[in-house]
């Protein structure tokens, strides 16, 4: 691990997202929520969702404490679930993870094509496995909203 | 405070320093994925090539179940686990040899207490003391056995500083209070707890007083016929031993009173399918095949400490604690948690707008291996208004460069996050 | 039988014991006081320098405590640990990783599910049963929880050959039969018990079951789904792996349904006071700083004996075994006690007018080590009729020279004792 | 451990008490009674005791299984307390234990000179240290009984 790393983890961006977290602060009228909970850290997310009527997402936006990854990472995935369907999340979400883990590189070009584009900044946690569960947090979180669950544990 | 440091490092000559850290292999594995500044012993220590020998030694020459074969080899094992036992009874003066049972781990002796003492003893309605630093391991099995017996949870608040007030301790003492639990060392702010006083006080109440030496007996000497206490615990791996084995000390008299807590081989006298009679203190705690090598390598840990001395590895710590309470205090920005007047080699602490997770992985590419999180005390961090702190503990092998290379590291994080 | 050992040892080029037994340091440092012919696996097996060496590398260049630092040591660790779940994983073929528990030893993981599922789904008048030719381990803890719970023990006999009657199981299920817990593998007859055929029936009633593996684990492939019991257990140091780790293998539907057993650090989501919430397994059951150089051990040895080839160790053993029924067979006076058609690598026998601790005494001195006494199983004895047993239990690193010695030895003692 | 060791241990006194124990069977009008047990090994035996108006041993005997060392140990041990006081029982089993061990010497000449000197033959378990409880196994138990113990159990 090189300090080359770390500037590539802390990018400009992150840390922007992380000082200014866009959509944050609860949703009074949301539709679902869901804390995301990392019990060995103890960052704690929730995540508050409204649908519309055709279920699609229609507000969401977070609150909590935690790292600047996790802050960060709660902040940009607010900024690309609006307006997808429920299947859209969850699938985005699989593969933002894999983004994360390493397990999938930047020469996929799908339908998410613009949101991956977006979140890539986050892939500098490849190379820092402790810190994958930071970046998915609110990932969790909304998805277990979206999946009508209370809460997500990451490890 | 750099005085103080070179004092005791010219002073004793028992204590050199740089040669204890050459009996660490693993900081001298200085490959570029290995942390040399390791500052997190308190979650768990490194362990000296003395007791790796010790526990490879076995394993190669003299092994065997122990207690179990009218053969050598397992005549050897026995007599090697059996003065592990000797071992640990003499190091904590403990009056005789049978008040010392191996465990898996200190959570694992804290929950044969609750399982066994606290399930024969505890009704609806009694109470346990505990305190608001306790470790989860002090604070979930008396959950979990009150909700078994109806007993309750009662909590010592700490103050500012990190202290227990002793007033309001002896004050919650009733005629309810079957047992006092408390850690002789916060491993989050480093307090010692006057736990002399809290055994004194809670025998006049005629209460029963299990304390956690998890970190208590690292950094200072245990003489538990002194201390008073009836069960005294602690974990091999936080003490230069290997992972796998913990020590429950008990009185004997108590614990020959108290039931089973596991069932298995070894343990019993005769066993029918209509009923089992079981064997006296400690092989009534230590069914089946217990941490054999384990143990050994616990004795041989106890064994370097001692030849280091364990006087003078507090005097180390000491200092280096001065020191690095003095280098951080200078960083902007940085608050340090627990400021007991009475406190050993650990400092909590928290820098201004950067999260002790995003610290800690900004040192550890420096070499510097800190701990972040709420350090399994998630009821004192809520009461320091906090998720999360960096904590730095201290080993006997750490050295004024592993303070400075902290203290620069959270400089470089500063930079980098802000 | 010589035949048939020499032709496994020529046919296989995998399986070569000489170089076998060169892996085993304990069997090549010859002293005057250790023992070569080792007999006594079934207590606790000799370690390969494979897995010695694994488990004091990870001490000296990966080792910290898991799954609570951000830096790279203890990432290291972590990795090392959670690599050895998956590798048991494998070896059972669970389903998923999270139905794999590290554990103390085997008792550790019985008692385990006695404390947590029995505690939880069990009521007065329930009942659990068991074979006959249980070890202490899988008998005691029942015991236990029908102390806390009223629930009972059933038994299924032994027949004269070693076998139980499955007929005779059968008809003692019950819509009260909440559990069935029994061994694979006797420690003491060999038996190979046809725990499939008992988990079909008990899961046509209904009923769970709870398989104790501490043998058979060792003698034959384990596939948990194909086999469909609820938990399996085993323990390490009978696997060539390091003392203090167990493993219990539980479907993960079942092990989310049941509570915490023991409380600590790791296991928890989240503290307060005043309730405490809890992870999913496997971690739920895994309370404080688990086992973690010794399950990274255990793995190693998991990969060792799968480089060998468990089916090569099977063929091997069982010629082994054939070779030594036979020969002591031919000694006058000498009976074996367990003569099941399905049987692995363990003989019980007496010697006529020789106590079996005199004749492990004078097996001894001729460098033989065997075991004596009642080998936790003290209701078997009783239903066999005697005090104590002799027996020799094989491992993968026995030739036919230590059955020959064995045999030579027992001659011998006839000679002095008689 | 030698094989001169073993002959040293199984000695023709020790194989005969064995095969021919003295004092072996039950006292139906035992004063006290006491079981001794090794649960490590199974070795169980019963003592029955006799004491008489003068609490002297007045008839002593014993009865179960065991090894050869644990019958031999038993035989001479019925041998040597008739006629002692509860005193010189718990003494007499003091010396005999540090025989076993190895923690005294044949040199030791005192009130019991001719008993130790019955009893030496024992001594040969010293090179067997797994092998001292079942010498002293009824030694236990007749402590036991005659301290008014129920049982007794070694390790
Ligand atoms: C104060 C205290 N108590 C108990 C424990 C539990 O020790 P272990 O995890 O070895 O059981 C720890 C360490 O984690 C501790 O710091
Ligand atoms: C059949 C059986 N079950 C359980 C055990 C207990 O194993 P451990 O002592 O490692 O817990 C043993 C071994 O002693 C055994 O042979």
């Amino acid at each position: 691990m090189s300090v080359d790393d770390l500037r590539e983890l802390y990018q400009e961006v992150i840390l922007d997202h992380n000082k200014n977290p866009r959509n944050y602060g609860e949703l009074s009228d949301a539709s679902y929520t869901a804390d995301g909970n990392n019990p060995l850290c103890g960052d704690r997310l929730t995540v508050y969702l409204k649908l519309d009527d055709n279920e699609l997402v229609n507000e969401v936006a977070f609150t909590g404490k935690g790292c600047a990854i996790s802050i960060a990472s709660a902040s940009m995935m607010t900024t690309v679930v609006k307006g997808k369907t429920v299947k859209q999340v969850n699938d985005l979400f699989d593969k933002f993870h894999k983004l994360c883990t390493g397990e999938s590189d930047e020469a996929e070009l799908d339908e998410f094509e613009d949101e991956i584009a977006k979140l890539r900044v986050m892939s500098g946690v490849r190379q820092f496995p402790m810190r994958v569960k930071c970046a998915t947090l609110s990932w969790h979180a909304v998805e277990a909203a979206i999946n009508k669950k209370d809460t997500a544990t990451t490890e | 405070m750099n005085v103080a440091v070179a004092k005791v490092e010219s002073d004793s000559t028992t204590f050199n320093i740089e040669a204890i850290r050459r009996e660490f292999p693993i900081l001298n594995e200085a490959s570029e994925k290995n942390s040399v500044h390791f500052l997190d012993s308190g979650a768990s220590a490194q362990k000296p090539d003395y007791v790796l020998k010790k526990m490879d030694e076995m394993y190669r020459t003299g092994y065997a179940n122990v207690h179990r074969g009218a053969y050598t080899l397992s005549q050897l094992a026995t007599d090697a686990y059996e003065g592990a036992r000797k071992t640990v009874a003499t190091f904590l003066n403990a009056e005789s040899v049978d008040e010392i049972i191996f465990t898996r781990s200190a959570t694992g002796a804290i929950n044969l207490v609750a399982g066994s003492f606290g399930r024969a003893f505890l009704e609806k309605g009694d109470e346990i003391i505990i305190s608001e630093m306790e470790h989860h391991a002090n604070i979930v099995p008396w959950q979990l056995l009150g909700e078994a017996t109806g007993s309750k949870l009662k909590v010592v608040p700490v103050d500012q500083d990190g202290n227990i007030s002793i007033d309001t301790f002896q004050s919650m003492l009733t005629n309810k209070t079957k047992l006092v639990a408390v850690t002789h060392m916060s491993n989050v702010l480093g307090t010692i707890v006057p736990v002399r006083q809290i055994v004194e006080l809670a025998h006049a109440n005629g209460t029963a007083v299990m304390i956690d030496g998890a970190q208590g007996v690292v950094h200072s000497k245990v003489d538990v016929q002194e201390l008073g206490a009836d069960f005294y615990v602690f974990t091999g791996h936080k003490l230069y031993g290997p992972s796998g084995v913990g020590v429950l000390y008990g009185k004997k008299e108590l614990l020959n009173k108290m039931p089973p807590y596991e069932g298995g081989g070894d343990m019993i006298e005769i066993v029918t399918f209509e009923k089992s009679t079981y064997r006296d203190a400690p092989t009534k705690f230590e069914a089946g095949t217990p941490p054999i090598v384990e143990s050994v390598g616990l004795a041989a840990a106890i064994e370097y400490i001692e030849n280091i001395g364990q006087d003078n590895i507090e005097i180390h710590e000491d200092n280096l604690l001065k020191f690095a309470t003095s280098e951080l205090q200078k960083i902007p920005g940085l608050s340090i948690f627990g400021l007991s007047e009475r406190k050993a080699g650990i400092i909590s602490f928290n820098v201004e707008g950067i999260h002790s997770h995003d610290l800690s992985t900004i040192l550890d590419s420096r070499g510097v291996s800190i701990r972040a999180g709420h350090h399994c005390a998630q009821p004192l961090m809520k009461k320091m208004g906090v998720e999360a702190t960096a904590r730095a503990s201290l080993g006997l092998y750490n050295n004024k460069e592993d303070i400075v290379a902290l203290a620069e590291g959270i400089k470089f994080a500063k930079e980098i996050l802000t």
